[in-house]
């Protein structure tokens, strides 16, 4: 029965893992996409 | 060819003129060496067993030692741009600065070797194999290593960054395989029995000679 | 812009599927191990995650070769972002690879192992590259530096290959062939677990190089901001 | 109209986001004197690395000797000087050997007798077997000055050449850019301060922002001092 342990230990390491790297490009990529916007306005607002 | 001669005399006159450098090198491996002796001094081993590692361990220091003021010398005294002028080919300041590393780095080799021997008395029947051994397992580390010295000393604290990058890639290739290499020898084998180590660190030797050629343009460039 | 979007969330979707018919391959479909019994399951995403650690580091190895020849900064992102991601499914591999040595062989690590071996010598290389990364001066040199790391790394990997196998010679040790009779079903949950941890390589892939490159888009209007 | 020696179109450079030289300009005839003026960090020493071809440019057009420069060629690189205040020698060295190992490097023929008039030119003949980590600044620059024109160089660049030149050392440069442009030899100096080198120059010009802004022939050299101060003004203001 001990066995099984290593079996979910592994298991909830690596989707773990890649869940919250997913998670964290997506965060990221929302953070950019933002950031992005507000300098265009920022650019947009000194051009005129 | 005559530039990689001028490279490689002017690289030996800097560095045996530079005599803390020297010292330095010597001091260093005697401690290395003493430090090796007195940690195993207490646990009764197989002198054999652990007699090559100890060997191939410092001898990887020592290059390290040599490696990482070649080209960061370069900067610090201005002239490496002295030598992007010079009407070369870049791979020529590559074989001119191995060349003399692994002058450096073969002397310092067998001033250790000689601390070894009285450090560990150990009997070798194969004398000759042994040094045919370290002569192309440093070819290798200096080859190599001559590139990663060129890769860190374009970068911040180049001190760190040269063994940060060279254990990687050496330890795990020629380090091991030269350690298997001395451990058979010392176990009383001779050259044939290490001949297909011999064939690997050979082929180590000659494809990282090709890559650092190919490569030291990349790296030196502005 | 909006085609690149829609692109990569068909990738995710079929990512993500696929992802979850190997977990149920690997969990239910395959019958378990007969020696090793259920712990056996690991093996699966432990190759898998290794297959896409190597296959990580030969998109860099070829984004930095088509860097030093093109001198274009998109592969230089490409090749950095190849190895963000090949050190983390490496790590992943290298963890479940010694959760399952632990019950298998009782020890957590087994040098002789060589698969184990190649994964940690390339996870030091994945390690180094970053820390080069950190040091470098300026963008070109670091593009230059991290290509040129790159192709010595990705020669190495046989070297150290070779070498491990001339030193298995000298502590030659009865390797309980881990994989043993591998069965039909369990050979395909293995092919399918790794083709879906590649599709998922691609995805996370394109997410971070379109990442990267809004950073730099970032840094170009700041530019233009500030100056 | 003498031989072009070199030839730059829109010569163009960016570190990072940083531009420094937008679309420079510049011709160099054969014999030419020119001394090129800015503020620090006008974008002087890129232009001049780009120019020796040591340092490529993002963009624009470098002719040298009648051809375009692609990657470094060597024949081109044989035939160009470059004086920088980095003296670019080793203090582990005698004076000599510096001279020897360049001279290598440039596989320059009779090498024994050029450095050795090289030496007594620059007037350190007495000293060329002592190492020069003991040589005081103006003795390495001279030093430098000789291994710039050892190989006998068709374009010789000089970065802020006369900084930490005592005066001894500024006749001995001066003398011998005279006695090689005889001969046919280029010069192209940067500096920024006006005072010095300024009367031995045949054009000059002024680098702002990284154009070239204003350029000057022989004789109206009058008003050029106001000028580059009003171009420094105008800068800071």
């Amino acid at each position: 029965m001990s066995d099984l342990i290593y079996l979910y230990a592994a298991y909830t390491i690596i989707w773990a893992g890649v869940f919250l790297y997913i998670l964290k490009l997506h965060l990221a990529q929302n953070k950019l996409k933002n950031e992005i916007k507000m300098l265009r306005e920022i650019l947009d607002g000194k051009k005129t | 060819m005559k530039a990689v001669k001028a490279i490689f005399l002017k690289e030996l006159m800097v560095e045996f003129r530079n005599k803390q450098m020297i010292n330095s090198y010597l001091i260093l491996s005697l401690m290395i060496l003493a430090s090796f002796r007195f940690a195993f001094s207490f646990i009764d081993f197989s002198i054999s067993q652990l007699a090559s590692p100890i060997l191939w361990i410092s001898f990887f220091f020592a290059g390290m030692f040599s490696l990482s003021p070649t080209y960061k010398r370069e900067i610090e005294q201005g002239t490496r741009e002295a030598l992007l002028f010079a009407p070369i080919s870049v791979s020529t300041i590559y074989f001119g600065k191995f060349l003399a590393n692994l002058l450096v780095i073969l002397c310092l080799e067998l001033f250790i070797m000689l601390l070894f021997f009285v450090f560990f008395p150990l009997n070798i029947p194969d004398f000759l194999a042994l040094l045919t051994v370290v002569a192309i397992g440093t070819i290798g580390i200096a080859a190599l290593g001559n590139i990663i010295s060129a890769i860190s000393s374009n970068l911040a604290q180049s001190e760190v960054m040269l063994p940060v990058l060279l254990i990687p890639v050496l330890l795990f290739t020629i380090i091991i395989s030269s350690i298997s290499a001395t451990s058979e020898l010392f176990a009383g084998g001779n050259l044939l029995d290490v001949m297909q180590e011999v064939r690997f660190i050979l082929a180590f030797d000659v494809v990282f000679i090709a890559v650092g050629y190919l490569l030291i343009d990349y790296i030196l460039e502005d | 812009m909006m085609l690149k979007n829609n692109l990569k969330f068909v990738i995710l979707g079929f990512a993500v599927i696929l992802t979850l018919i190997s977990i149920y391959l690997a969990l239910i479909y395959t019958p378990s191990h007969e020696t090793m019994g259920d712990v056996q399951r690991i093996f699966y995403f432990h190759v898998a995650s290794a297959w896409v650690s190597y296959l990580a580091f030969g998109v860099t190895f070829f984004a930095g070769l088509l860097y030093l020849k093109s001198k274009d900064f998109k592969w230089d992102t490409i090749a950095f972002s190849s190895v963000e991601i090949g050190i983390i499914f490496c790590t992943l591999g290298i963890i479940t690879g010694s959760l399952w040595a632990k019950p298998v062989w009782g020890v957590f690590w087994r040098w002789e192992d060589f698969k184990l071996f190649i994964t940690l010598v390339l996870w030091f290389i994945f390690i180094a590259y970053l820390a080069l990364r950190a040091n470098a001066k300026s963008r070109t040199s670091k593009a230059n530096l991290s290509a040129v790391f790159g192709i010595i790394g990705f020669v190495c990997i046989p070297f150290s290959f070779g070498a491990n196998r001339i030193w298995q010679q000298y502590h030659p040790t009865i390797l309980a062939s881990s994989e043993g009779s591998l069965q039909a079903s369990m050979a395909f949950a293995l092919v399918f677990a790794v083709f879906a941890f590649t599709i998922l390589y691609i995805y996370l892939l394109l997410a971070k190089v379109d990442i990267e490159k809004m950073k730099e888009i970032i840094d170009k209007i700041k530019q233009q901001v500030g100056g | 109209m003498s031989e072009r020696i070199l030839v730059a179109k829109n010569i163009e450079k960016s570190f990072g986001c940083l531009q420094v030289l937008n679309g420079v300009n510049l011709t160099l005839n054969k014999g030419d004197r020119y001394i090129l003026f800015g503020s620090n960090g006008a974008g002087k020493t890129t232009l001049v690395k780009i120019l020796s071809t040591i340092l490529s440019a993002d963009s624009g057009e470098l002719t040298l000797f009648g051809k375009k420069i692609q990657r470094r060629s060597n024949e081109t690189k044989a035939r160009i000087g470059f004086m920088s205040h980095e003296p670019y020698l080793y203090s582990e060295l005698s004076a000599w050997e510096n001279l020897d190992f360049y001279a290598n490097l440039y596989s320059v023929k009779d090498k024994k007798e050029k450095i050795g008039s090289l030496l007594k030119e620059v007037g350190l003949y007495h000293r060329a077997h002592d190492r020069i980590g003991s040589f005081s600044r103006g003795m390495k620059q001279r030093l430098s000055l000789a291994r710039a024109i050892l190989h006998s160089p068709d374009i010789i660049f000089l970065d802020e050449p006369y900084t930490g030149l005592d005066l001894r050392a500024q006749d001995i440069l001066n003398d011998i850019i005279v006695r090689l442009n005889k001969v046919g030899k280029t010069f192209f100096f940067i500096t920024h301060d006006i005072g010095k080198g300024f009367d031995i120059a045949n054009r000059s010009s002024i680098l702002s922002k990284g154009r070239i802004v204003y350029e000057v022939e022989g004789a109206e050299k009058k008003n050029f001092p106001e000028k580059y101060r009003d171009i420094l003004k105008e800068e800071i203001g």
